[in-house]
């Protein structure tokens, strides 16, 4: 395609660029475009998670949110070791049923349910984090057509210079609205 | 792209396919037009259930300030019609998470229409037995001693008992259903706040997050939905274990064996799908869902309970055939009792129940009968009930000392209690249902065909 | 004593652990302390229990001015016991319903005003020429002659379940009413004919106890062996080995008739021709429905076992040949001349009922002005209303009630003047001819009670003011006890100028003998010690006509409500009946097969009618009594007499009609009904569940044969144990001499542990009830108890295997490895370091799942907050807090006794540790056992009970598969009835009755039993 | 409708209205109800009476009795008036009779000390009577104050005082300095009046579970006492029936 590699320069003032897209194929056509225009700054909305589009934008690079999720699980497992073992500790003489002060079957219990406990806070928190939820996102973003049936390609501050290059790519990829600044009237659709 | 239909669309032997939606907008209407838009018999059923739902409180009422003597239970039986109702609502909710996690890491597509109604269930139930450890109690204003915190009198839990391990058990399996249901529910949260004005959309908006559907929200949204699903699956499968372990730990007889945790699972499973037929026919035909939930998935829940009553009834048997292999008189004077004493009623119609009324389901016409779904499905409800009321009572009541032998009969606190606790689990589901959608939206959409220009660039 | 009342607020009320809400209490200290009394320590008095026949010498434990308890007297040569019927003294000491001060038909009035109003009576009566009777139970010691004075001989001393017939006999047979003494501790052979001499109202003065050294054959290498010859086997004839079902009303034939064999067999029967005239072994055999080899079985017995003595037969006996029966039986005992039987036994006033009618005679007929009724018995409700008791009382110019009890009796009276009891006042008591048991107050009075002594001698004072003695009750008792003492009190020097100071007072030295006297509550004159024989005189026995007739009615003493005195006791009422079970209510024992007869089942209505009255009456079917007789209690039924006693049960009086013997005293026996089934549920409430213990091991004999050669003795023939058999261990298992999962808890000092001889027990109920005083535990009455909520921490569970009765008393057996620990999920139940399973009341939360995994059925639930009414709170031990709702509890081997004693060692050494002699009678059951059936000790120490008798081949656990390793270790029943198990080359052979599946290898033990299992 | 549906609610509540409600206050067999509001209040403390964490607030005694004047300026030892401090589980508060021992004799003319004169014979001023064994004979109607107690612990304790004193705990470590309580102070808004009696007695450690626990760990009178067994003493010390009962 051979486009010039664009470049946001976050010191100039940036405007809002938005392509609504109805369509997933030219949607994946948009993502591609600027992927191989190197152009950077933009978001792509979707009102479901299309594999296709995660593999164009994340080109199959993991979410970090599984670092998260195994601390927390071995956290947990550690947890529920030390937790009743070294409370048990502190009362040695206090002696349930003959079983050793710290006995690794029923802790095994504990160990289990502390495991799958921290890990899925931890996923929780690391969800939350990485996706930045809760999170005022840009106005831009906020677009009630994209939880009901279309896709975006969102610049929350797309360099004036670009604007109309990229509004040009984003038409050309098969965009039904494309629009700049804060002229985009966001409707609630009709129930 | 019509190959898609083949890969995302219904399965061709889904009755309601030619009804199906085909655009994503048709789906978030049809499953956001009931919502918050109370109907008459919406009402009814909420005064009903709420009715039920203070009667067990005022139930209760009586039972704190006067002791747990206004229940029935007695020595010998200590734990009566609670901690049956108790496990009867965790293995409620047991079906909810196999649903929603483990047909989700299996990729099994009927799953999806069903499971955030079944998953709220499973909240909600276990949001309902978890009333029953504290109401049990003989001191429940002491119930947060469970809970391991630093206090100045530098004690502890024993962590060493099966009720200790029932407490982190079920907190774990409330949180992680909990978290697994809700963060399920935010991209569909965000479409009702999107569909919605004033007051309703900014409650909504903060419920949702700032959910807008980004593709990083999506990336980590994905990654993180897989390893809830991931730790769910065991947890369902742990949960209803060391529930069977409250009762195999001890050394009762009837109680002490190591079959119960495969047991217990099962019928958890069990009961858990014949209660998402339960509730799921009349909502399907309450709120209009027949394109998303009808007797595809029925039959394939009914399917369901075919084997895990498969599963119950070998566990049932293989019980008897212990009793009497080990020689173990104690095992085998429960065992025989159980079938011919003072609860055989209780155990044969739970034997009819579990064992001999699922067995319609084996006709494809009953499996999609609507009304045979729907009766099989309360009876199996019913044999569940019973069937842990055979195992709490009667090894108990018949334990190891002749001399102590009695038999235990619950009063109306308890049954108002039951009842109760049915009246507050109805409640969270019907506001559920009213409140937010009830039927995966998202995913829904995921099984429509997206929408294709084709080659036209 | 207790001068300026209690000390500190009550302690004992309740976990209230709800800080912001609870009042700031107030502390009220004495005015000058007592010197005995330490405020928070208790202090010991000893003091008598005057029950009916029956006295016994306790300690009465005192807190801070009230008695909280009674404990044994272990000084006096009497049973070191604590009787069922102490402690329930002790609770009507309590009673809610007891008289708050005097009254004047029916109201309120005060002492100033009663006492001159008695005074102005007698000295009426006496100016017209009318009688001043006493009427009341059976007195003896120093208020008799107090009494006698004060009527003039007019007094009548009788008891409903008294001993009319055995003083009646004995005058007949030796010529002077006072009864034999009976002495069982040397006895092999025991032939009763229904005397409830094993903790029931017979009143054998430490027959329970002496029966329990004979049967033990650690007291001399023999087991005796008990024949009971009854149509009905209660709570005491369920010890018996052979139970002869005679038909009711002929144990005089068979008494006569064995008598007789004896003699024959003696060669002395031309010595007893006279006596035995009558006897005749055919009649007593058609009479009694016995066969002749049973009744030659009894004699052949009798006669070869080196020391046999016969009882004659209390209430069981009270037939129209009650007279008879005694004298038979001192016959039977003259045969043989054993050393069991001789002269002096209670000596105190005895009349006969013939006595009593005179009486009631007398009043009908006007000539007694004041009669004056004691305390005790309610004579109006238990006697058949043809006495016309209480038309009589009614009748008298003017009566005056000692009770400080609402009864009909009382009710009867015009005033009430309300005495102290034994825990109030001074007084003495001759039990057995010769051992006086002398006592102090040993509490505050609890109500405006006056001493019955101090009133006596106020009246007197107020007829007679220049005759009258001086002083106090007190010092009158004093005076009394010092110039009998004698030499027995030793002067010295310094005494002697003191008395020279002072001469009219008793002497320093007589007043330190007094006190030392009351601190032992006894003294023994010489003519207790010797053992004199008795020689009879020329005469003979009538029998009565052998009995016939439909259904024979027979009435027995419950062993708790006895003649009706403490119906209006909770704990009468709330410890289950020893041989049924029964809680709160009247039940009539009916044979299986005449329940089939009549169409009844167990609860059901029956109707019980004879010529005087009919009754309906809830069914136990119950296999001890006769299929032609049904038996009903005495004792309950009451109207006016409380708030537990009224209406419960029913009175059996209302059956029967004015009933004598051949010499004019009472027979309860006799009466025939007629029953039919109601066709109505009764509302019995029975605390048992099964009769059998499924061969579960509960309950274990071991053959008498086997046990008697050499006792309890280490080691002495293992396996011995007749049908036990359990679950073997996993041969894998014990072949690497594996016995758990996990260690044994190490138990560095002490492993508390409690040993129960099954053979021992006799079901009386004592430790039981000895237990609800001990450790405040609530009474819940009847609607809870049918609930199963009863809360008694010791069970006596009562199996019944091939016609024999076990008592198996069970409480919390503090496990090793217990079950209920592991449970708790917020540790309010662990093993201590002494081995004891600690419940802490105020951690618990109330899961309950404790009592579920409790394989003994230990754990009890507090369904409610149960309060007491005022004032039976005083009697909560202040060192066990009052549990309230939503606790679990549980028999904790009085752990606060176990602290006290550790606390009483550490104060001689921080290192001290408590030895065996203070250990063994250390928990409030142990300490009340009359039969000695309950011990306690540190099985750390080998020397221990517990430890010792592991080793013991009548030692069981029951249920060793549940490997729970209990503290608590039981005896086997011995019985003449099982061969001794065939002896193995080693242990693990069979025994012989085929289900044996290893025996000796499945009793953990931990100490001392550590040998490793062989199993075949 | 509108007075069916009130009709059949009420019916139904009253019909499963417990019988145990009727058994609170029976004669015979009694129930206390749980008191449901507060539902519950936060009780790591479990003292009975007062705050649980820090001083208490003073309780008015029926005489204002100065420990200071008593322990502090006359020195008398603790055990004088608290007699069974090391022979019984309690410690004694003093009787009346121990108050006239002195007080017979001393500070006659003291109102606060007349107090014990009136509770002893009703009168300002006794005198006093001794038995042939020389004890106090008391007057009939002689009764004890009601003192405020101040040191309450639970009923579910067992506290054993003469344990403490024989091991030889101070009295001071539970108590405080008991020497420094009932000073006369000068009020603080009112500078230039008469001192007055401050307070009488206040709590001043916690007496809470945890305060006890770390003594019962590490006093050193257990080393002392128990040389080679204070390990096996330190764990006894811990076992919750040492004190709970």
């Amino acid at each position: 395609m051979g486009h010039a590699a664009t470049t946001v320069h976050h010191d100039e003032p940036g405007v809002r660029l938005k392509a609504v897209y109805a369509h997933l194929d030219c949607l994946l056509a948009g993502i591609a475009r600027m992927k191989a225009d190197h152009t950077e700054g933009w978001t792509v909305q979707s009102p479901l998670p299309r594999h296709e589009i995660l593999e164009a934008v994340y080109e199959g690079r993991p979410s970090p949110v599984r670092w998260w999720t195994l601390t927390g699980a071995i956290a947990g497992l550690h947890i529920g070791f030390l937790l009743p073992a070294l409370t048990a500790a502190q009362w040695p003489m206090i002696n349930p049923g003959g079983k050793p002060v710290v006995s690794l079957v029923p802790y095994a219990v504990i160990m289990f349910e502390c495991t799958i406990l921290f890990g899925s806070i931890a996923t929780l928190l690391g969800l939350m984090f990485h996706s930045g939820v809760p999170a005022m996102l840009d106005r831009s973003l906020k677009d009630p057509r994209v939880t009901d049936a279309s896709f975006t390609i969102v610049f929350p501050s797309a360099p004036r210079s670009q604007v109309e290059k990229l509004k040009a790519a984003l038409v050309a990829t098969g965009a039904i609205e494309v629009t700049t600044g804060d002229d985009a009237v966001y409707e609630v659709p009709n129930v | 792209m019509a190959s898609n239909d083949a890969i995302y669309g219904y399965d061709p032997r889904d009755p309601a396919a030619p009804n199906r939606p085909t655009t994503y907008g048709q789906v978030n209407r049809d499953i956001i037009r009931p919502l918050l838009r109370p109907t008459a018999l919406w009402l009814l059923a909420m005064a009903i259930v709420v009715g039920m739902m203070v009667w067990g409180g005022f139930a209760w009422y009586q039972q704190i300030t006067m002791g747990m003597g206004v229940a029935g239970i007695t020595h010998p039986v200590m734990w009566g019609v609670y901690i049956v109702t108790f496990v009867f609502w965790i293995g409620i909710g047991h079906a909810g998470t196999l649903i929603s996690a483990i047909l989700f890491l299996v990729y099994s597509r009927w799953r999806t229409g069903v499971y955030r109604a079944s998953e709220a269930m499973t909240v909600f139930a276990v949001m309902t037995a978890l009333l029953f450890p504290v109401l049990h109690l003989g001191r429940c204003w002491q119930a947060y001693w469970f809970f391991p915190y630093p206090n100045q009198r530098q004690l502890w839990m024993n962590f060493k008992s099966p009720l200790m391990w029932d407490v982190f058990a079920i907190s774990t399996y409330f949180t992680v259903s909990a978290v697994f249901f809700y963060v399920g529910l935010v991209p569909d949260i965000a479409i009702f706040r999107d569909h919605s004005k004033g007051l309703i959309r900014k409650v909504y908006g903060a419920m949702a997050l700032g959910w807008h559907g980004t593709d990083r929200q999506w990336h980590h949204y994905m990654a993180a939905y897989g390893f809830f699903a991931a730790f769910a699956a065991p947890l369902v499968l742990s949960v209803h274990s060391v529930v069977s372990w409250d009762f195999a730990m001890a050394p009762t007889a009837g109680w002490h064996s190591t079959i119960f945790p495969p047991y217990f699972v099962a019928g958890a499973i069990f009961s858990g799908c014949a209660m998402v037929i339960s509730l799921l026919m009349p909502m399907t035909y309450l709120f209009k869902w027949e394109p998303y939930v009808n007797l595809w998935h029925f039959e394939n829940l009914a399917k369901m309970c075919l084997l895990t009553s498969g599963i119950l009834t070998y566990a049932y048997g293989m019980e008897y055939f212990i009793a009497w292999y080990s020689q173990n008189p104690y095992e085998w004077a429960i065992f025989s009792w159980r079938a011919t004493g003072d609860y055989a009623w209780a155990f044969w119609l739970m034997v009819f129940c579990n064992c001999v009324a699922p067995l319609v389901w084996y006709s494809k016409k009953m499996r999609t009968n609507p009304w045979s779904l729907f009766i099989v499905a309360a009876i199996i409800n019913v044999g569940m009930w019973l069937e842990r009321f055979n195992i709490v009572i009667s090894s108990t009541a018949h334990n190891f000392d002749p001399q102590t032998w009695a038999l235990y009969s619950p009063t109306w606190v308890e049954v108002g209690v039951l009842i109760g606790s049915a009246g507050w689990f109805g409640t969270w589901f019907l506001l559920f249902c009213k409140t937010f959608p009830a039927v995966a939206i998202t995913e829904i959409k995921e099984m429509v065909a997206p929408p294709v220009k084709g080659a036209g660039h | 004593m207790g001068v300026g009342g209690g000390a500190t607020a009550l302690t004992a009320c309740g976990i209230d652990d709800n800080l912001y809400f609870t009042p700031v209490e107030t502390i009220l200290p004495y005015v000058v302390r007592p010197e005995a009394v330490t405020p928070g320590t208790p202090t010991l008095f000893a003091t008598t229990v005057v029950t009916g026949a029956d006295a016994w010498p306790v300690l009465a434990v005192h807190r801070e001015g009230r008695v909280i308890n009674v404990m044994a007297n272990r000084q006096t040569p009497l049973a070191a016991a604590v009787p069922a019927a102490a402690l329930l003294e002790l609770q009507r000491h309590y009673s809610p319903d007891r008289f708050a001060g005097p009254l004047d038909a029916g109201a309120t009035t005060t002492w100033d005003a009663a006492i001159p109003k008695l005074a102005s009576a007698v000295a009426k009566a006496r100016a017209e020429g009318k009688k001043v009777a006493w009427l009341g139970g059976y007195r003896s010691g120093t208020i008799v002659g107090l009494i006698q004075s004060m009527t003039g001989g007019e007094a009548v001393f009788f008891e409903g379940l008294g001993r009319d017939a055995e003083a009646a006999a004995a005058e007949l047979v030796f010529g002077s009413p006072a009864l034999p003494r009976y002495d069982l501790m040397g006895a092999h052979y025991v032939l009763s004919f229904g005397a409830d001499f094993l903790g029931g109202a017979w009143g054998g003065a430490g027959t329970q106890s002496q029966y329990a050294m004979a049967r033990s054959a650690n007291h001399g290498n023999f087991v005796a062996r008990f024949a009971l010859v009854s149509p009905h086997k209660g709570q005491t004839g369920a010890r018996a080995d052979d139970w002869y079902a005679a038909a009711a009303g002929s144990e005089a034939h068979v008494a006569l008739a064995v008598a007789k064999l004896v003699a024959e067999k003696k060669g002395v029967a031309s010595a007893f021709a006279g006596w035995l005239a009558g006897a005749d072994v055919a009649a007593a055999a058609a009479a009694s429905g016995l066969s002749e080899a049973a009744i030659a079985e009894i004699a052949e017995h009798f006669a070869t076992l080196p020391s046999a003595v016969a009882l004659p037969g209390g209430v069981a006996g009270s037939s129209a040949g009650a007279t008879a029966l005694a004298a038979a039986t001192y016959v039977l005992n003259l045969v043989t001349a054993t050393p069991a039987f001789s002269a002096g036994g209670y000596p105190g006033p005895i009349s006969t009922l013939a006595r009593l009618e005179a009486l009631v005679a007398d009043l009908k007929a006007g000539s007694v002005g004041v009669l004056l009724v004691d305390d005790g018995c309610d004579l109006v409700s238990l006697l058949p209303s043809e006495f016309g008791l209480a038309e009589a009382i009614r009748a008298a110019g003017a009566s005056f009630s000692f009770s400080s009890h609402p009864s009909a009796t009382q009710a009867a009276c015009q005033v009430t003047l309300p005495i102290s009891d034994a825990f109030e006042d001074w007084g003495d008591e001759e039990v057995v001819s010769g051992l006086w048991l002398v006592r102090q107050p040993s509490g505050a009075p609890v109500r405006d009670t006056r001493s019955l002594g101090d009133i006596l001698l106020a009246t007197w004072r107020a007829l007679d003011p220049a005759g009258a003695p001086a002083g106090n009750w007190h010092e009158r008792v004093r005076a009394a006890w010092i110039a009998a003492a004698g030499e027995m009190a030793p002067t010295t020097t310094e005494d002697a100028v003191v008395a020279d100071a002072e001469p009219t007072g008793p002497t320093p030295a007589q007043l330190r003998w007094w006190e030392s006297t009351l601190a032992a509550g006894f003294v023994a004159m010489p003519s207790y010690v010797s053992a004199r024989p008795l020689t009879p005189r020329e005469g003979q026995i009538t029998l009565p006509a052998a009995p016939s007739g439909d259904l024979a009615l027979h009435v027995y003493a419950q062993p708790f409500r006895r003649d009706g005195r403490y119906a209006n006791s909770p704990w009468a009422q709330e410890t289950p009946d020893p041989m049924t079970g029964q809680v709160w209510g009247s039940f009539v024992l009916v044979h299986p097969a005449t329940a089939a007869k009549l169409g009844v089942g167990d609860n059901d209505l029956l109707t019980l009618a004879t010529d005087k009255g009919s009754l309906d009456v809830g069914v136990e079917v119950h296999p001890f009594v006769r299929e032609d007789t049904v038996a009903l209690a005495l004792g309950d039924g009451h109207t006016g007499a409380g708030r537990y006693a009224d209406g419960t049960g029913v009175n059996v009086a209302a059956l029967l009609g004015a009933q004598r013997d051949g010499s004019g005293c009472l027979a309860w026996q006799g009466a025939r009904v007629r029953a039919t089934a109601k066709g109505a549920k009764a509302d019995l409430v029975s605390t048992f569940g099964s009769d059998d213990h499924l061969g579960r091991g509960w309950a274990e004999v071991v053959a008498a044969s086997a046990w008697a050669p050499v006792g309890d003795a280490a080691a002495a023939h293992p396996g011995d144990l007749v049908g036990r058999h359990g679950l073997p261990m996993d041969v894998r298992l014990q072949k690497a001499g594996i016995e758990d999962f996990y260690e044994l808890p190490e138990h560095p000092v002490y492993r508390f542990g409690l040993t129960i001889d099954t053979d021992a027990c006799t079901g009386c109920g004592a430790c039981a009830i000895a237990c609800y005083a001990e450790n405040n535990l609530p009474v819940v009455g009847k609607v809870k108890a049918k609930q199963g909520r009863e809360m008694g921490w010791i069970r006596v569970n009562r199996y019944i295997t091939d016609g024999d009765v076990h008592f198996v008393p069970l409480m919390c057996q503090q496990c090793g490895h217990a079950p209920c620990e592991s449970v708790c999920p917020v540790l309010a139940t662990y093993h201590t370091l002494d081995g004891l399973n600690a419940m802490i009341y105020n951690r618990c939360v109330g899961t309950r799942y404790c009592a579920n995994a409790c394989p003994y059925g230990a754990r009890r639930f507090n369904y409610h907050t149960y309060l007491w009414p005022e004032p039976l709170n005083l009697q909560l031990n202040p060192d066990v807090v009052a549990r309230t709702m939503g606790v679990m509890e549980k028999c904790t081997f009085c752990v606060q006794r176990i602290r006290r004693v550790k606390d009483a060692y550490r104060d001689r050494g921080f290192n001290n540790r408590v030895p065996d002699a203070a250990l063994r009678k250390l928990t409030a059951c142990a300490d009340a056992c009359p039969s000695d059936a309950i011990t306690f000790g540190n099985l750390n120490d080998e020397a221990s009970v517990p430890a010792s008798s592991r080793k013991s081949g009548r030692n069981y656990i029951p249920i060793p598969e549940i490997r729970t390793f209990p503290a608590v270790n039981y005896l086997a029943r011995a019985s003449f009835h099982h061969a001794p198990a065939a002896h193995g080359a080693g242990h693990g052979e069979g025994h012989g009755d085929g289900h044996g599946e290893g025996h000796g290898d499945h009793h953990p033990t931990e100490a001392g039993g550590a040998e490793p299992p062989a199993h075949h | 409708m509108r007075r069916l549906i009130p009709a059949l609610a009420v019916t139904l509540f009253s019909g499963c209205w417990v019988a145990e409600y009727d058994q609170v206050g029976d004669a015979r067999f009694p129930l206390e109800p749980h008191r449901l509001w507060p539902l519950y209040t936060w009780n790591d403390g479990q003292i009975a009476a007062g705050k649980t964490t820090g001083p208490q607030a003073a309780l008015e005694q029926p005489i204002p009795f100065s420990h200071n004047i008593h322990a502090g300026t006359l020195q008398m030892q603790c055990e004088y008036c608290h007699a069974e401090a090391r022979r019984s589980i309690h410690a004694g508060v003093p009787t009346l009779g121990t108050c006239m021992n002195c007080h017979s004799q001393v500070k006659l003319d003291n109102p606060d000390v007349q107090k014990i004169h009136m509770a002893w014979c009703g009168e300002p001023k006794c005198t006093l009577a001794k038995d042939a064994y020389g004890q106090l004979v008391p007057p009939p109607n002689a009764a004890s104050p009601a003192w405020q107690r101040v040191h309450d612990l639970p009923d579910y304790v067992y506290f054993a005082h003469k344990r403490h004193v024989q091991a030889g705990v101070q009295c001071t470590e539970c108590h405080g300095q008991m020497s420094l309580q009932g000073q006369k102070l000068a009020d603080p808004a009112n500078p230039d009046a008469e001192p007055s009696v401050q307070v009488v007695n206040v709590r001043e450690t916690t007496l809470q579970m945890g305060w006890c626990l770390d003594c019962h760990a590490s006093h050193p009178t257990i080393d002392q006492n128990y040389g080679e067994q204070a390990d096996l003493r330190r764990a006894e010390l811990k076992d919750c029936w040492t004190c709970h009962k």
